[in-house]
């Protein structure tokens, strides 16, 4: 009984429960972060719930809200990539609110923290929103839910959060009314916002210059939602200035979410042989993709500040994912979509990371990295951990979504993508190894380091505890998703794969 | 919104036009099922109400009558009003926000109960949206200086 | 052909303002004229959606003498009035547009109380000190 | 140059848009597919349904009432952010 009910309950939980942070807030400040961590816990159960839901059914969930059918009403389409991205979502936004508590006290004016977290549950709620959500229009306006709390939420970030919040403002606006004029132009052909009754009716229309023009529309929304390459000038500013923990919610989740919508767009509500053979999208896309990760990871080599580091890495990653999806086939898919959780675990882990050290040392410069290793052991193993999956070592994530990533290009014989992935595997090398020799091989010019080499007199000055542990489910959850990626293949996204291709 | 004189003629006649407004908000909230209206229309004419009363008066005015804590109490009610219409309909055993379930606790037909269901969350939006419009209105023209740090923000800017 | 262009005239209306409003938010420098930009450019995909609900000859969609109870037996035809479901989409977009000005707003007030400028390279050079 | 990138993207835009429009249904044809597919139930059966004889309200509050709850939630957001950015403590 109850069961029939979590596609809506994950989304109206943290909804709920965000008021209710906000009204708590203001009798008793402390009671805040208990409530929202209460609310997130909630949605990654419902959210593993609709998973488990969704395998032993074998086919979509519908739900129909208020009870109205489809396409008059909203109905929520929950098929095996809709769980599987909420689950992404709920388990990173759930270990980042853990990891808050200590980083948000000391970065945030106390005054400001109900709000914060009030913020916090609106734009996850915004975010699993998208992922089950199964109507065009409906899709806009969470969206939106999500992009405001985002806006806000960087805004209160350290000198230059406010220009970099209003750049963001801007962009993401022009984003989100190409897509909603691409709505307005699927809606004046088809008639429908639905997802399922549109794509049902626009292979009728796939000769037509104005379906084009809409597809287009979407095409260049989303890619600024999720920062494709020339599209991305927002992106390194807003991760860099926002909060620690705001920015490790972010950049794993959102841009990710930014991927979700695409391939629902271009492959579930336009079929793939419209992306493929009636408009060449896939083939422009597969550059942009390459420009973005050989681009993107230069890039993250010129950087001294190791958040924006990560935020032009992310720039690259999202390249990656843009490239599985633009090979079009299977493999090339599945590569993608593995990636997306990798990615989502690593660069959660890395920003976790660097908000850790922040917390500690006050600031993030590479250079100022000597003797980390030794100051902060268990935060900087759990750093290598994740830069190793970045990079695409064996037993991690990364490897094996890089792996099939490789495996979907040799497939459709695309050489320069083969290529690209190869260089730019070399330069995730050349700049994580760049923080890692500082932090490791690089003796502090004090005496006692000097003193024979043997670091004696460093303390350990460790990050409390509430920190490391989401650091470490992260780590090791990195190692042991890429030991069972081939049962996460085998059960979720070999069905996540759209028809057709 | 500061000014040495007041100025009688338009104190007055603001003074009488406020309840109006307010009352016309309700009004076209009411209506808002048998004529163009509803509850964010509404909750944007009584925000106005506010308004044009920091404008006649001054700020600290409007603040003593909708304190910053009340407003953001205010905002979640309402908010928490629609929501928890669509919980009403989960816990009667319809889908989220099907009032035709409502129609076990009213002594209406289903049909009916959509009618009532619809006028509930319109209310919901109404509060809303007149706290927040409010709400941002102050935050923007005081700078985010509230309450008791106000006046002397405004000492200040005077004697600048 | 000079025909179909002027009948269709709230298209080409929309694509003026639409344009008008990309180009104001690419090139101004000034951060409020941006956002009035920004505007423009909600403003227009506003007035496109209700184009899309237009019907000829027909009128408001509130049912005439329709309110109370015994309107079971009352037949309303599609073609007597405009297609309501745009009109309520676009009062959620009105009400996110105006939730976008609202938080840009807040923005360039911040902005302005600590850089004193809106002016965006003038900002940027302050931030570079 | 940043005029110049903007007047460009101004014109792509322009062309874009003026190339692709050509399809559309022409302005207020009663017989579109905005007017016939979906639409056509609200204004016949929204009375029958729902009591309500003001159809944008029908749909707004009730069709599409899941959109509405995530209005008020936009603007509530935009309440909180305002708060959030602006909103300073004196000591």
């Amino acid at each position: 009984m109850i069961a029939e009910q979590f596609p809506i309950l994950i989304v109206v939980t943290p909804l709920t429960f965000a008021f209710l942070v906000n009204i708590a807030g203001l009798w008793n400040r402390r009671l805040c972060f208990p409530l929202a961590l209460i609310a997130l816990s909630a949605c990654l159960f419902f959210a593993v719930g609709i998973l488990d839901a969704v395998i032993t059914q074998g086919t979509p969930i519908h739900y129909y809200l208020g009870g109205w059918k489809p396409p008059w009403g909203i109905a929520y389409f929950i098929d095996h990539l809709s769980a599987y991205m909420a689950i992404i979502v709920a388990a990173v936004a759930l270990l980042v609110a853990i990891y808050s508590k200590r980083s948000i006290e000391r970065e945030i004016h106390e005054h400001k923290i109900p709000q914060l977290y009030t913020l916090f549950l609106l734009n996850v709620t915004g975010l699993l929103g998208i992922t089950v959500t199964g109507d065009l229009f409906n899709l806009y306006v969470l969206l939106e839910v999500a992009s405001f709390s985002a806006y806000a939420l960087i805004a209160i970030g350290e000198e230059g959060a406010l220009i970099a919040s209003f750049r963001y403002v801007v962009m993401g606006t022009i984003g989100a009314c190409l897509y909603l004029l691409g709505v307005g132009i699927v809606y004046s052909m088809t008639g429908s916002l639905n997802m399922v009754d549109v794509s049902g009716i626009l292979p009728h229309l796939y000769h037509s210059k104005t379906i084009a023009l809409a597809f287009t529309f979407f095409l260049i929304g989303i890619a600024i939602k999720m920062a494709l390459y020339p599209l991305h000038a927002w992106l390194p500013d807003a991760y860099t200035r926002a909060p620690s923990a705001i920015s490790a919610l972010m950049a794993p989740t959102m841009t990710k979410v930014g991927c979700y919508v695409l391939i629902r767009i271009m492959f579930f509500v336009f079929e793939p042989r419209f992306s493929i053979e009636y408009i060449p999208v896939t083939a422009i896309l597969g550059w942009m993709a390459v420009i973005a990760l050989i681009v993107g990871s230069i890039y993250a080599i010129a950087q001294d500040d190791l958040k924006r580091m990560l935020a032009y890495s992310t720039v690259a990653q999202i390249g990656y994912i843009v490239l599985g999806i633009a090979l079009a086939n299977k493999t090339g898919l599945i590569g993608s979509l593995l990636h997306i959780l990798a990615e989502a675990f690593t660069k959660g882990c890395l920003f976790l990371v660097a908000g850790a050290i922040m917390y500690k040392l006050g600031m993030r410069t590479i250079g100022g990295f000597k003797n980390l290793f030794w100051k902060m052991p268990f935060t900087m193993i759990a750093f290598v951990i994740a830069a190793l999956s970045m990079i695409g070592i064996p037993p991690t994530c990364g490897f094996f979504s890089k792996l099939y990533l490789l495996l979907g290009a040799v497939e459709d014989k695309a050489w320069i993508f083969v290529a690209a992935l190869l260089i730019s595997v070399v330069l995730n090398i050349v700049y994580f190894f760049n923080v890692i020799r500082r932090a490791f091989f690089e003796p502090s010019a004090s005496a006692d380091a000097r003193d024979g080499g043997v670091r004696k007199g460093i303390a350990i000055e460790e990050a409390p505890l509430s920190m490391l542990i989401p650091i470490w489910v992260m780590a090791i959850g990195i190692v042991l998703l890429g030991i069972f990626s081939g049962k996460i293949i085998t059960t979720v996204l070999q069905y996540a794969v759209p028809i057709g291709l | 919104m500061i000014r040495e004189q007041e100025d009688i003629i338009i104190q007055t006649v603001c003074r009488i036009f406020i309840p109006f407004m307010q009352v016309y908000s309700l009004y076209v909230l009411a209506h808002g099922h048998g004529s163009p209206g509803g509850g964010f229309q509404g909750g944007c004419i009584f925000a106005a109400s506010f308004v044009l009363m920091s404008i006649i008066y001054d700020l600290n005015e409007v603040k003593r009558r909708f304190a910053e804590r009340f407003s953001v109490f205010l905002a979640s009610l309402g908010v928490f009003i629609f929501a928890g219409m669509g919980w009403l309909c989960l816990f009667l055993g319809g889908n989220f926000l099907d009032y035709g379930v409502l129609s076990t606790i009213l002594p209406v037909d289903p049909v009916m109960a959509r009618y009532y269901g619809i006028a509930a969350i319109e209310t919901g939006v109404q509060i809303t949206v007149m706290a927040i419009m409010v709400s941002i209105f102050l935050n923007l023209l005081t700078g985010g200086l509230h309450e008791k740090d106000v006046e002397q923000a405004y000492v200040r800017v005077n004697n600048q | 052909m000079l025909e179909s262009i002027i009948s269709n005239y709230n298209y080409w209306v929309f694509i003026i303002l639409l344009v008008v409003g990309l180009y104001s938010m690419m090139t101004k420098n000034n951060l409020m004229k941006k956002l009035i930009g920004m505007n423009i450019f909600q403003w227009a995909i506003i007035l496109f959606f209700i184009s899309v609900g237009a019907k000829r000859g027909a009128t408001v969609p509130v049912i005439a003498g329709a309110h109370g109870h015994d309107t079971h037996t009352l037949v309303a035809r599609a073609a007597e009035y405009v297609n309501p479901l745009p009109h309520a989409l676009m009062l959620t977009a009105i009400v996110v547009g105006i939730a976008t000005t609202g938080i840009a707003l807040a923005l360039l007030v911040a902005i302005y109380k600590r850089y004193n400028t809106i002016e965006e390279d003038e900002v940027i050079e302050a931030l570079k000190k | 140059m940043k005029k110049l990138l903007g007047i460009a993207l101004a014109l792509a835009a322009l062309i874009l848009l003026l190339h692709g429009i050509e399809d559309l249904p022409p302005w207020a044809d009663p017989h579109q597919p905005a007017s016939v597919h979906v639409s056509p139930r609200y204004i016949e059966r929204s009375v029958e349904e729902t009591a309500v004889p003001n159809i944008v309200t029908a749909v707004l509050a009730d069709y599409r009432g899941y959109d509405t709850l995530f209005e008020t939630a936009v603007i509530f957001t935009a309440g909180v952010a305002v708060l959030m950015i602006l909103r300073r403590f004196m000591p």
